[in-house]
């Protein structure tokens, strides 16, 4: 078997992985966008700003310690104990939740029947104003996140591939653990929407808001459960990256990798922010891994988007979307 | 005939005083109208134009000399141009109310034997054709917009701009027609006839000269230094007398800039746009824009209302006298300009009032409040007194010698004589020719020197040589107990209130007065909406007792300062009412002048009048109303009657012994 | 049947032509649903043709066709006496016809003197660089223009909201200036798409009158669609009937009111 | 307050379409052109230039090419930062192609290069509307920032992959380069902008204005009225990648004198560009100016309170000033949704009717 072809088995592998990563946080999005029609972009950085949180409460950092050093010329910056990883996921939700509140209370409740546009010009406000909290409560250096997640190649796929093609996959644990986990949270997150209570009336909801609050759904709740949904997705996201790479800012950029997913996949539909991350995950890694090389590598930057955007101009309402049908 | 001043360098004549115009400054704005959104503009050398090519066409349509012309419409450069074009052709131009209903109509041009009519557009048109068959000699139509008229019969219809062209068209076949007609015109040829909306009986056909016309607009126009760049607003009625001087007697002498309004509906933004700096408003005007400003005040936030009374109040204190050029100290004329900056400035702005020099009000007296709080702001607003038959100017209020009480001194070249029982005589080179058609009432009028009969009944004020107008001659009578009855002098009083639209004294031959009253449905409805009153119709309103209370404390008032002239204190008001409908020049109570036909209210109220007098407490009464549409209708109600305060008035008659 | 010889005058002096655009068998289908079948008329130079029929009878999607919104899946338009070629809807309005709509369409972020402004759109060729340095061509259209749209302003009464925000007139006054914009493009037919839809009394009057007006000052074409039969009667000269996308009848008002199916239909349908 | 209207009528078309209908409006503009000409460039420094009126200047220009398109045409656009460097690489190409051409024609030449670019990444707004369009967009920017950076052509194949201004002069005096003059530079820039500034003034209130906000405002009805949606919106892209283009340009060349795509034209740029639009109003050229020194000056305050007088350490000031962006952009989008121009309006309102309140 040609080595070329092993390889790409192999980059396609991780693509994959990549995908179901890429899917998770598009779901975070679709969620959103389905109930309360917000392209929420600030996404990203939901999951920077808890895994920011997490890392913080385990280490007991105190909350805008820099801030109140700076204004009162104390020099305090921790409480001094250690919060169990468990503890700490739970408090950092609680956090989301609160955060979920708030935003529904503060922002969108005044901005309901506004164009989308705006909506989604308001959640890159929104964005930028969490990064600062973030950075501000926690610090904006560079941290790592340790929540006891395994590491490292995973030495029974190295073994067994090398048995069949004399070469070892290079399969990082954390990568397999975030897939697994991922597809864990993707098929909840499919169940919760399809079959639980507050799952139906969310898409009552996104179906017709009127008739939603008509049978008595209350929007205001419905909204601040699907914000803190998203802020859940945004946690485990979070954990993810910032486990692989640390949590800095770039950890924010996940919620740029998703939006092409979205367009693909059309924005309303679960199924396709699934196969639409599957499909930019596998996608960029395999371009890279064929064209990069060529053009000077690093094409994941923008490989999605060109992707997507090729893909918008021949079918603009992404692949599971509905068909518009233009009235006067 | 009144002594004969030399025409002034053979400027006899409007036709005349266009080419000087055009020759010496042709190329300067005559006419700005509002129209599509911006105002087209017609310079002295255009008009002229115009106005040849539809005196041509006049003559095309075979106008004779000595034709009445009747001109119909709202304030446009296309009707004074007619009114010139008339002229040059030796015709006799006729203005019109545009709002007159049919019948009037009917009258005037029966009356002046019209030929011929130049009208607006298709309301007017269908008006003189419902009249058309009362009218034995009346030819042809010109109408000026052509609006919804496409399907009319054109056999004697014409379009303005068609008659002008055809006039174009045949140029050189009537030119020196024309040119030979408007030679003959000299300063004795008539210029123009205007109808007298007379207090009583139907209007009068007031002929007035070309020498009538231009010396007065001379003269006039030099004793207030109008000049060519002087900007006029043209709003008011074309058939009255003051729009034909200011628009076409002063603007030709003068040849200031003519401006007409868009339409009835935009008046007081174009007046805003334009800024003239030579104005005219009968006082109800101005107690209008009063009342409104005053209300748009209440609206304003707390700051803004302190500043506002903040600096009104020392305008009142001072703004006169720096208007009047006497001395103040500077600390004073210094925050004079603070409010210049923050109040007068931009409220005379809103008004459009801030580029005036010379305005006028007259008509009617004008309050002193009224009359202070514009000249306050810095607004040089003058009296004057006059009348169709003076062509306008009887007395003028020269700059720096203002009061709120007199009407000013005798304009140039105007003798005043004042006979024993207090009526107005005057002469002058403005005395009118005669009335239309009516030797008795011309020779009633006007005596074999040219003394004419004003009406009024006045007296010089000594300390400043002024004139002051107590009343109409006819309106003052006397009391059972023979003390003088003054209704107008004490209506005016009590119409200073701006609660008080309208009041009617009565008393004349009885032993006391009583009043009809007319609130204000603007400021009272006002008053009543922020002391949370409902009403659903002024009839509604006028009924309601604390409207009453209030009325009764004005009454009260005047009363009071009634008191203080013993010649005048008999005039005190016993008992009054507040009338169930506004007085209104549609049911023939009023003229279209707004004034109140004293004779016509006093018989068709004639219950009320009664019930005043035999002292029951109110009264149920039926009255007949006319709706805008013309649909005739009637209103019941009940009224109570008030007794108002009176000062006791014996020493009067102690001294009358 | 396209020759323009064939004209008469109505008893009101109006002169109407020949046939200036004639639909032939017009079938237009939504997937599965036929929303028009197989209907063909003609609309006459200078006469008020209505379309009328209940709700949902399809008179707004054949509004659609003629605008070119919609193009049919079967049959022709004429448009001049020539066959139309299915095109965009900006290449049918500078063919010179212009509409209104039912649920008012005009630019709410505009003044009302900027929205009738776009009605003159086909009348301006400056190109961008004229417009973006205000010269030649740029500058003298839009003076241009602007006449045109005066006299548009003043014939129906809106001057004094020249320069107000669309967004905040009355619905009444909305409709006036949709009905300015669609004359602002001098076409040679105007479609009014419910003229009346949703007003009161006097505005119907209003507007009743203006429509006569235009059509007598300006000798403009109209075709209009109504589902109220009254207004209709009285305003138009000849008249199509549909009921569930077919054609139940055509003629002059009387001849319409008439004819069974059409009485048949008007019963058997419930007003609104 | 100050407007004395009474006397200022229109007799002309002409005359009531301009700019500044109002005298008073008219006179201010003339004094701050004055001011601006005449008046600051012998008061400024290094300092005052390069914290202050170069920044705001340049990123105005931006702002009024994405105004044009957001604004006026209704087209989100987040390649801004993208499109402008774009300008910035176009323009140093040709400079070290053809330097002894003026400056001045290849800033041009660098705009119409980014409008054509842009127009390329815009056709797909022919078929994708609203925020798919934005989104879209955001190809456009990862794509030429990725471009840029890999292709070593672009920056000349220069070691640190940075690109360097070279020294252009205009009349002789230097405009780009590290000697330049502060009053040079900032006149210099100041001239572009007036003129971008007039032309997009001229294009908005034409035809090509209303074409684009019909677009924006409906764009269905719009085209069955006739605007012609291809044209319109390629026109938006154009000319909006044109003032881009040279915004890019002049911050390159003028403003930075070396520049590296990722972190002088990345995403952040395109965000800050529409914040400018948001906050100083969406649809206005007055919004842009406002919009571009509002969010300039932010950060030079915030420095100079938290950092100077507080003595915070950096960062911190940083943090807090995206929190105070954040949430300023979303208070507007709630409170005022027309952005500072709007407020601008109404208080000119206020004072024309003063003392009355309406």
């Amino acid at each position: 078997m040609p080595d070329q072809l092993i390889f790409g088995m192999e980059v396609f592998l991780n693509g994959l992985m990549a995908g179901v990563l890429y899917a998770l946080v598009a779901l975070g999005f679709v969620l959103i966008y389905k109930a309360s029609g917000i392209f929420n972009y600030a996404q990203g950085v939901m999951a920077l700003f808890s895994a920011l949180t997490l890392v913080g409460i385990m280490e007991g950092q105190v909350p805008f310690g820099h801030l109140i050093n700076a204004i009162f010329g104390t020099e305090i910056h921790h409480f001094g104990w250690h919060v169990p990883a468990v503890l700490a996921i739970l408090l950092t939700m609680g956090v989301m939740v609160l955060l979920a509140v708030c935003v529904q209370k503060f922002v969108f409740r005044h901005l309901v029947g506004q164009e989308p546009i705006i909506l989604f010009m308001a959640t890159i406000g929104l964005a930028y104003f969490l990064e600062g909290v973030g950075d501000i409560m926690w610090g904006s250096e560079i941290k790592k996140l340790e929540v006891g997640l395994p590491q490292g190649i995973n030495t029974l796929i190295d073994e067994t591939t090398y048995g069949w093609f004399g070469y070892g996959f290079f399969i990082d644990n954390l990568d397999l653990v975030a897939t697994a986990i991922a597809i864990l949270l993707v098929s909840a997150l499919v169940i919760f929407a399809q079959y639980t209570k507050q799952g139906r009336a969310m898409r009552a909801v996104a179906d017709d808001h009127q008739a939603a609050l008509s049978v008595g759904v209350s929007l205001n709740f419905i909204w601040i459960m699907v914000w803190s949904v998203a802020g859940f997705v945004a946690l485990v996201a979070g954990i993810m990256w910032g486990a692989k790479s640390g949590v800095q800012f770039s950890l924010s950029l996940i919620a740029l990798k998703a939006l092409p997913v979205l367009m693909l996949g059309g924005f309303t539909s679960i199924p396709g922010a699934i196969i639409g991350g599957l499909i930019i995950g596998v996608g960029e890694k395999m371009f890279e891994f064929a064209v990069g090389p060529l053009v000077g590598g690093a094409t994941e930057n923008w490989f999605a988007y060109v992707l997507a955007l090729i893909f918008l101009v021949f079918r603009p309402q992404g692949l599971f979307g509905e068909k518009i049908i233009e009235r006067v | 005939m009144n002594k004969s001043s030399p025409a002034t360098d053979g400027l006899v004549s409007i036709p005349a005083l266009l080419k000087r115009n055009v020759k010496t400054f042709g190329a300067k704005t005559a006419y700005r109208e509002k129209e599509f959104g911006i105002w087209q503009t017609w310079t002295w050398a255009e008009a002229a134009q115009e106005i040849e090519e539809l005196a041509l066409g006049l003559l095309n349509l075979g106008v004779a000399e000595g034709d009445f012309v009747a001109i119909i419409g709202r304030n446009r450069p296309y009707f004074y141009w007619a009114m010139v074009s008339i002229q040059s052709v030796g015709a006799i131009p006729v203005p019109m109310y545009q709002d007159s209903a049919a019948e009037e109509l009917a009258h005037v041009l029966s009356n002046c034997g019209a030929k011929y009519a130049i009208v607006d557009d298709q309301e007017q048109v269908d008006k003189v054709i419902e009249v058309r068959d009362q009218l034995n000699d009346f030819e042809h139509m010109i109408y000026v917009d052509p609006r919804g008229l496409r399907k009319y019969d054109h056999s004697k219809l014409h379009e303005y701009s068609h008659v002008q062209a055809q006039g174009r068209a045949a140029q050189e076949e009537f030119l020196p027609e024309l040119e030979r007609r408007q030679a003959k015109l000299d300063f004795d040829s008539t210029c123009v006839m205007l109808y007298t909306s007379g207090t009583t009986g139907k209007p009068k056909g007031v002929v007035l000269s070309n020498r009538n016309i231009i010396k007065s607009a001379q003269n006039t126009s030099e004793f207030d230094g109008l000049r060519k760049d002087d900007e006029v607003f043209a709003y008011l009625p074309m058939a009255w007398v003051g729009d034909f001087i200011f628009s076409i007697g002063q603007a030709y002498w003068t040849g200031l800039t003519v401006n007409c309004p868009e339409s009835a509906a935009t008046v007081s933004s174009d007046l805003r746009e334009i800024g003239p700096t030579y104005f005219f408003a009968p006082p109800a005007v101005f107690e209008k824009h009063l009342t409104e400003v005053m209300i748009r005040m209440e609206d304003a936030g707390a700051f803004k209302r302190w500043l506002f009374r903040r600096y009104m109040d020392h305008a009142k204190k001072v703004g006169p006298a720096i208007l009047d050029g006497k001395p103040v100290n500077a600390m004073d004329k210094l925050k004079y300009k603070l409010g210049e900056l923050f109040i007068y400035g931009p409220l005379k702005n809103t008004l459009g009032l801030s580029r005036i020099r010379v305005g006028y009000t007259a008509g009617e007296a004008i309050g002193p409040e009224l009359f202070d709080f514009y000249r306050s702001l810095g607004i040089n607003l003058k009296q004057l007194y006059g009348q169709t038959e003076a062509s306008v100017f009887i007395t003028l209020q020269p700059d720096g010698e203002v009061r709120a009480d007199t009407v000013g001194v005798p304009a140039p070249e105007v003798e005043l004589r004042i006979d024993d029982s207090g009526e107005i005589f005057y002469r002058s080179p403005g005395v009118f020719v005669e009335y239309f058609n009516n030797p008795d009432s011309t020779a009633s009028t006007k005596d074999a020197e040219g003394w004419v009969a004003t009406g009024d009944a006045g007296f010089i004020d000594e300390a400043s040589g002024h004139l002051r107008i107590i009343d109409r001659v006819k309106d003052v009578g006397k009391l059972a107990d023979g003390s003088m009855f003054a209704p107008k002098y004490v209506e005016n009083k009590l119409k200073f209130y701006p609660d008080i639209l309208e009041a009617v004294l009565f008393g004349n031959g009885m032993d006391r007065c009583v009043a009809f009253i007319n609130i204000d449905l603007t400021a009272v409805g006002n008053w009543a909406e922020r002391n949370n009153i409902a009403y659903a119709s002024y009839q509604e309103l006028a009924g309601h007792p604390r409207v009453l209370d209030t009325i009764q404390s004005h009454v009260e008032a005047v009363n009071r300062s009634v008191a203080e002239d013993p010649m005048l204190s008999g005039c005190q008001i016993h008992r009054f009412l507040v009338l169930h409908k506004e007085l209104d020049a549609d049911d023939g109570e009023m003229t279209r002048t707004r004034k109140v036909r004293r004779k016509i209210v006093e018989e068709k109220f004639s219950d009320l009048v009664t019930a005043l007098y035999d002292g029951s407490d109110e009264i149920t009464t039926e009255t007949e109303v006319t709706y805008e549409d013309g649909r005739k209708g009637s209103i019941r109600a009940t009224l109570d009657l008030r007794d108002a305060e009176v000062v006791p008035t014996f020493q009067h008659k102690v001294a009358a012994e | 049947m396209l020759d323009a010889s064939d004209s008469y005058v109505t008893e009101d002096g109006r002169t109407i032509g020949g046939v200036v655009m004639e639909m032939k068998n017009i079938t237009l289908r939504f997937g599965g649903v036929v929303a028009i079948k197989d209907i063909s008329f003609d609309i006459r130079q200078g006469e008020i043709r209505a379309i009328i029929g209940p709700n949902g009878a399809g008179k707004s999607s054949m509004l659609n066709v003629i605008s070119g919104f919609y193009n049919p899946q079967e049959g022709q338009v004429f448009y001049k006496g020539k066959l139309r070629p299915s095109m965009r809807p900006y290449q049918v309005a500078r063919q010179g016809i212009a509409r209104t709509f039912q649920n008012i369409a005009l630019f709410e972020g505009m003044t009302v003197l900027d929205n009738i402004m776009t009605g003159r759109l086909h009348h301006s060729k400056a190109n961008l660089f004229e417009q973006a340095f205000w010269k030649g061509r740029a500058e003298r259209e839009e003076v241009a223009n602007r006449e045109v749209v005066e006299k548009i302003i003043d014939f129906l009464e809106i001057q004094t909201i020249r320069k107000t925000p669309v967004g905040r007139l009355p619905y009444g006054l909305k409709k006036r200036v949709e009905l300015a914009r669609a004359l602002a493009a001098e076409p040679s037919i105007l479609l009014l798409d419910e003229p009346m839809a949703g007003m009161n009394v006097e505005e119907k009057e209003d507007m009743s009158r203006f429509i006569l007006d235009v059509n007598d000052e300006f000798g403009t074409t109209i075709a209009l669609i109504e589902h109220d039969m009254g207004v209709v009667m009285d305003l138009s000269d000849r008249v199509v009937v549909m009921d569930y996308g077919k054609k139940i009848g055509d003629g002059t008002p009387d001849e319409v009111r008439n004819n069974q199916d059409v009485i048949d239909a008007y019963l058997g349908v419930a007003h609104d | 307050m100050f407007y004395r209207e009474a006397g200022d009528f229109k007799t002309s078309y002409a005359e009531d379409n301009q700019t500044f209908p109002v005298k008073f409006d008219r006179y201010r503009y003339y004094a701050v052109l004055f001011m601006g000409f005449a008046i600051i460039p012998f008061l400024i420094n290094d300092y005052w230039v390069n914290a202050i009126f170069l920044p705001f200047l340049i990123y105005s220009i931006a702002a009024i090419g994405l105004n044009i398109l957001t604004g006026y045409c209704g087209q989100v656009s987040l390649g801004t930062g993208g499109f402008m460097a774009v300008g910035a690489y176009g323009c140093y190409k040709l400079m070290t192609a053809f330097p002894d051409v003026s400056i001045l024609i290849h800033v041009l030449l660098a705009g119409g290069i980014t409008g054509i670019v842009c127009v390329v990444f815009g056709l797909p707004s022919l078929r994708i509307k609203g925020f798919y369009l934005a989104v879209a967009t955001l190809a456009a920017q990862f794509f030429l920032v990725w471009l840029f950076n890999r292709v070593p052509w672009f920056y000349n194949y220069s070691a640190s992959g940075q690109i360097n201004a070279p020294e252009r002069t205009i009349f002789g005096i230097e405009v780009t380069g590290p000697n330049t003059e502060a009053w040079a530079t900032y006149l210099f820039c100041l001239v572009i902008l007036t003129v971008c500034a007039l032309i997009a003034r001229n294009l908005t209130r034409g035809m090509q204005g209303r074409q684009w906000m019909a677009i924006r405002d409906m764009d269905i009805a719009a085209e069955i009225i006739g605007v012609n949606p291809l044209k319109a919106k390629i026109s938006a892209f154009a000319v909006s990648g044109f003032f881009v283009g040279i915004a890019g340009a002049l911050f390159f060349a003028v403003y930075l004198g070396a520049a590296e795509a990722g972190d002088s034209f990345g995403i952040t740029k395109s965000f800050l560009v529409l914040f400018m639009i948001i906050i100083g109003g969406l649809g206005s050229i007055f919004g842009s100016f406002a919009g571009a020194a509002f969010l300039v000056l932010l950060p030079v305050f915030l420095k100079n309170v938290l950092v100077g007088t507080l003595g915070w350490p950096t960062d911190l000031a940083a943090h807090l000033e995206f929190i105070i962006v954040g949430g300023l952009i979303i208070m507007f989008l709630i409170l005022e949704p027309h952005g500072l121009a709007q407020l601008w309006r109404v208080a000119k309102e206020k004072l024309r009717l003063w003392p009355f309140p309406h």
